[in-house]
């Protein structure tokens, strides 16, 4: 046995072969790598572009016909009279003040019953089937009720959304809940810490990032159901401009309106994601 | 102190009337304080009458109106637009496919397509009156609900449906189009129609009957005018241009004034004076609604109306 | 305090878990709790914390509780339960705030535990930016600011690499000759129980028994790596429970697990 | 030090206290329990029970009034009338061939790009903005421009479908794909296995999870889209009756019309949940 | 075939992880690598099997592979690797199913490296019925299945309790008297080095150097617990990495972590 001295001597030796000469040497294969897509800047904006150049190509030669889809830079134009004209603040304050009333409420609400899910058998046992039942209903249907119930005025389109955001909600608050490493859990208990505390300080916290991954779905939902809600009576909205445009069939105002939604979508899914950075600082 | 009142509002020159009374002070001089309540398509209007958001609304009769009305929820007490030989009314249109097929009177529509919005629409019945004026089974028609004028407008375009029918403003600008042929007359089929009624809750016509009859009052002085100027043309063209940039507020006013006007003139319409009512065509249409079981056998004309507000024939 | 354990016996379901259990754990001393996977020895642990309450037998309490202890049993967790959302002093001070302390008093408390555990550095830290060895450290310095009676420490070092356990070993040993901490151990690893255990405990297979009790008076602090009676002991040990190890590593978990 | 041998003659002792009295001996308090609810049986059934007796009650009673809300039993009788009168099998077999078409081609074009989403960075920088963009985008919306590019038949219905249950399927199948253990994918490649088989045998087993619980979630869609597909040119589909049931305003049909449609989603639900048990019999 | 490191650095963007590691491997010997968290053990055995490439200097192999050798480099992982949704035989089968072998070569393949691994009963059995020392011996069979040259270990033992890794070493220090195979072992753990390895390389903090070699040329059959030379070694070793030990453990991960 060579001492741990002995050895030691030899400090920047990497053994006995290391500088030797040998014969037949060949590197390892390499068989890594992939399987790991990597970003790759400005093929996104690309791509885009790319397509809207395309389409704009097509509809001027006249490939594309007017009637099959609007060229981009008509819908753009639309979109620019909504803003010179104002109507486009107008309509978009109208939406955005339903989406919040309605988004808000349906997402405390559904916070707190998903809370008493999670927590209470006795609200597991009686409130999970009925929202599993309700959960899928289309909201559409039922609009001719929601007009009885909320009437035509606010109520029925903060319904609408708030109906539409609610469930959604329940079910990522409840599942977030049951996510919530009991060990956890019991460390509060082995620290005689009250059930509040424990609700407080490690149940609501722990289920936060489900909480907030379902505020992202409810928020896309609420902007989907936009559209629906505003069927019934609303003059201004940007859900109430898609539907005249497609009504009188102008596409080239269909396409602006859609656009509006999407980049509304993106926005709140951006406001989402610095929330999750900022109340979940802690994943790093 | 005047009466607030919610009128529902289709930005239609049918609903001219309301409108013109609004602006000229009609109301006002009834004593009767109007806001306006805009909607994308009749029958929220009528729901929205039954769950009292709205007092007086304007449409045709559609049987989502008389199921409200079985339930006891509102009333037709007046009448609006009217079908009247010698006025351009609702025109049957086909698709340029099949007008080049052969369709070239309404007589050819047997086996074709029919567009329409919803079941139960006044599309629907059109279209089922025709069928039997040229004397072939309803079922022969094939009918394609679309729920929107304008998805119905796309279909026709591009030849997915053969055929449809529609008010004057909207079918002409169709029928110069390349795509859209006009090939007769809906008043040809259903004489005297009564195309719109107006209507409100049962409640107002029980507990406030004098609300009610203010309100038929001044829409009558409204329709007074607007026939004055767009239909029997007794006034001068000023007084005719005044009126139409007065509506140009309300119709169409996401086009600028020149492209409007047009088609807000070709689209007139007459609106029956003292918003008289057409029983027999209304009938015909309960009957109809019923042949069709759309609507329980049990609605009676009592039930869908209150005559007691204006003249009947 | 002391604490004593009498006929535990337990069952989930069909598998009966425990049976008959009779222990004692005195003021000061360390026990070592020891036997292969799945004999009971995390359920034991938290009979004894009040977590779970047997089928039979009894865990008692005998003698006074020493003035100022916030929390008599006080657990250390095998994987830390550290609140990932905390950091280090909020996750020490989670444990005071519901007892009735001024925020000064407990900044008291916070500031000197850590300073015990060799933390001071560490206050505004979140747990993920630690490396195992310093999140177990906090975890203790938690369990210390309540100046617990016993610990409960369930394989407190097994989620540690083995160089970062060897050093936790030392701290353990210097913390106890200074506080003389009342400890219930259990461990996988006969090193630690041979290292750190007044009383070494050998349960059985599953359902775990009382196979048999080593006592070591030899003091913490002069117990050296390479004593040939602390590795003749541990021999022994593992002699006693290689077999079972080795029937407890081949079973094969039912489909309803 | 007491030795080995010398303790073990005392094999059943416990230590040197059991058994010896005590005098202040008192039981550990109980602090654990909670925070895990469990199933409480028949409370769902009942609670569901005492809701439509309630509401029964209260339509009879009048203090539901008809207008807002028919009793259960009206319900009940349209549906029975419309099983009475075969109309129903008319309907639900129209619906589901359009659900069956949308979905299967929807997912089979969703999982595909979703892969090459997760698999290529060309397809993650050019297609994943795009994806987003057009996700949140509702489909009624669109509604006028299915008419023009797929007809009023069963193109446009089928093609609403589809688009829907498109999106979450790439975004659920690219979200597994980026789970998917990378050490099995390591592993994999440490053994030179070939690049198609460590998509097939590890990629894509990997993903099946996420997959499945994407295919969840896209039936549900498709289900909640049957009524925006069947607004155009429909007439048949359990979508067109609620529509039609909406605009005759007949309520009874309206419920028992959406009652199918969430009968219907929770037997899709269950198949899903059985082909889950059969694929994903490994995790237990 | 023996295999050759040659000058090995490399850098993880701002962070230099290996410098200039020259090692050799040569046939039928085991060298183990200890160093402390982070020293880059795990990345230097990932070059070593062609799975990253350093951003200096080179891995060579030299001599020739071992007839009827499939995947001359293979690893034994710390996690096991196994395929969760395939049984044991076919999470075997895997890593043969595209080689050119018939399926009753690939059956005897299976058959023979499940009966000397001692997994025959476990054929059928999937992953998560297994215990972690089952778990890792199917990762043993399969890398035997594959007849590798040299086997790269990150680690093989410290995903397991104390009990199992005892019960495996034994298992590995049977099969190598039985296969002499050649093998790479990373480890944290010096006991196991000092029982596995002929060789054993000491790096440093990161950036990760070689500070000694160590070579005991005892037999690994005759190595024993408690002999005092081996002892010795890991004493020494011990005092080698203590502080390194303890400076990786006081490490805060920055934010980017
Ligand atoms: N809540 C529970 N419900 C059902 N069975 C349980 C529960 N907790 C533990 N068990 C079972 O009881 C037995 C003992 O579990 P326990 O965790 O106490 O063993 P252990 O000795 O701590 O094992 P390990 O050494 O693996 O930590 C195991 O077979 C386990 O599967
Ligand atoms: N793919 C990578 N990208 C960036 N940094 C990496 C990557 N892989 C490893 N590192 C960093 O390189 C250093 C060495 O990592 P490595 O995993 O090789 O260390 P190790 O010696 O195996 O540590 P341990 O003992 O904890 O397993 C660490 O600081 C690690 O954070
Ligand atoms: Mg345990
Ligand atoms: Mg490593």
């Amino acid at each position: 046995m060579t001492s741990l001295e002995q050895s030691s001597l030899d400090q920047t030796s990497g053994g006995r072969a290391a500088g030797e000469q040998r014969e037949g040497l060949r590197p390892v294969p390499y068989r890594g790598g992939g399987f790991r897509p990597v970003p790759i800047r400005l093929i996104g904006p690309f791509v885009f572009l790319a397509i809207v150049a395309l389409w704009e190509a097509g509809s001027r030669s006249g490939v594309i016909s007017n009637l099959v889809l609007p060229a981009p830079s008509e819908a753009f134009e639309a979109f620019s009279y909504l803003v010179e004209s104002g109507q486009l603040w107008r309509h978009l304050s109208a939406s955005l003040q339903r989406l919040v009333i309605g988004w808000t409420l349906g997402t405390a609400l559904g916070i707190t019953v998903g809370l008493a899910i999670g927590l209470f058998s006795l609200a597991r046992a009686g409130l999970l089937p009925l929202v599993s039942a309700l959960f899928p209903i289309p909201k559409i249907a039922l609009l001719p009720l929601f007009v009885i119930w909320f009437g035509i005025g606010e109520g029925s389109k903060v319904a609408t959304i708030l109906f539409g955001t609610f469930f959604p909600t329940v079910i990522a608050t409840y599942g977030g809940v049951d996510n919530v490493d009991r060990t956890l859990v019991r460390m509060g208990q082995s620290f005689g810490l009250s059930w509040r505390s424990i609700v407080r300080k490690i149940i609501l916290p722990g289920a936060m990032p489900a909480i907030l991954s379902g505020c992202r779905i409810s928020a896309s939902i609420g902007i989907i159901l936009l559209v629906a809600a505003e069927m019934i009576g609303a003059e201004y909205g940007v859900g109430a401009y898609i539907l005249m445009a497609g009504s009188l069939f102008a596409t080239d105002q269909l396409l602006a309106g859609v656009a509006i939604l999407s980049m509304l979508g993106l926005i709140v899914s951006w406001l989402i994601g610095r929330l999750e950075r900022w109340l979940l600082a802690w994943r790093g | 102190a005047a009466d607030k009142i919610t009128v529902g509002a289709l930005r239609f020159t049918s609903h001219a009337p309301s409108f013109i009374a609004f602006e000229r002070g009609y109301f006002a001089e009834e004593g009767l304080d109007v806001t306006f309540e805009y909607f994308q398509a009749a029958q929220p209007m009528a729901v929205a009458i039954a769950s009292g958001d709205v007092d007086f609304g304007i449409t045709a009769i559609s049987g989502g109106l008389i199921n409200l009305a079985e339930k006891g929820a509102i009333k037709v007490v007046g009448g609006g637009l009217q079908e009247e030989p010698g006025v351009d009314g609702q025109m049957i249109l086909v698709s340029k496919a099949a007008y080049d097929a052969g369709v070239t009177s309404p007589a050819q529509l047997k086996g074709k397509s029919f567009g329409i919005t919803q079941t139960g629409s006044s599309f629907h019945y059109i279209a089922h009156k025709i069928a039997d004026k040229e004397g072939f089974d309803r079922s022969e028609l094939t009918l394609r609900p679309l729920q929107k004028v304008g998805a119905i407008i796309g279909a026709l375009k591009t030849g997915q449906i053969d055929a449809w029918a529609i008010v004057p403003h909207i079918a002409k600008p169709l029928a110069e189009g390349p795509e859209i042929e006009a090939i007769g007359m809906v008043a040809d089929y259903i004489p005297a129609y009564q195309v719109t009624t107006v209507f409100t809750s049962t409640a107002n016509t029980v507990d406030k009957p004098d609300l009610v009859k203010r309100f038929l009052a001044a829409f009558s002085k409204g329709a007074a005018d607007f026939n004055a100027a767009l239909i029997d043309k007794t006034t001068t063209e000023e007084e005719a241009e005044a009126l139409v940039q007065l509506l140009h507020k309300y119709v169409n006013n996401d086009e600028p004034y020149e492209k409007a006007a047009p088609s807000i003139r070709s689209g007139a319409m007459r609106i029956n004076e003292g918003a008289k009512l057409n029983m027999a065509s209304i009938a015909d249409q309960l009957a109809w609604f019923q042949s069709e079981k759309l609507v329980p056998a049990t609605v009676t004309m009592e039930l869908l109306v209150d005559p007691s507000f204006v003249e009947t024939d | 305090m002391d604490l004593l354990l009498r006929g535990i016996t337990h069952r989930y379901g069909a598998t009966e878990v425990l049976n008959g259990i009779d222990l004692t754990v005195s003021e000061g001393e360390i026990v070592c709790i020891i036997g292969p996977s799945g004999c009971g020895k995390s359920t034991l642990l938290r009979f004894i914390g009040g977590l779970e309450r047997p089928d039979e037998g009894e865990v008692l309490l005998s003698g006074e509780v020493p003035a100022g202890s916030l929390n008599p049993l006080t657990y250390v967790f095998q994987d830390f339960a550290l609140l990932p959302w905390r950091s280090v002093e909020a996750n020490v001070s989670l444990v005071l705030e519901d007892h009735p302390l001024s925020a000064a008093e407990r900044e008291t408390i916070v500031a000197d535990v850590l300073e015990r555990t060799g933390l001071s550095d560490f206050r505004k830290a979140l747990p993920r930016q630690l490396s195992g060895g310093m999140k177990q450290r906090v975890a203790i310095a938690r369990a210390l600011s309540v100046r617990p009676a016993v610990m409960l420490m369930d394989e407190p070092l097994s989620a540690l690499d083995s160089q970062t356990r060897e050093l936790l070993m030392d701290d353990l040993v210097a913390l106890w000759q200074r506080e003389r901490f009342t400890a219930c151990y259990v461990t996988h690893n006969l090193a630690e129980a041979v290292r750190l255990g007044h009383r070494i405990v050998v349960l059985s297979r599953r359902p775990g028994r009382i196979r048999t009790v080593v006592e070591i008076d030899r003091d913490l602090g002069a117990r050296e790596a390479g004593d040939p009676k602390l590795d003749a002991v541990q021999r022994e040990l593992w002699q006693l429970l290689r077999d079972e190890a080795r029937a407890a590593d081949r079973e094969i978990a039912d489909d309803v697990a």
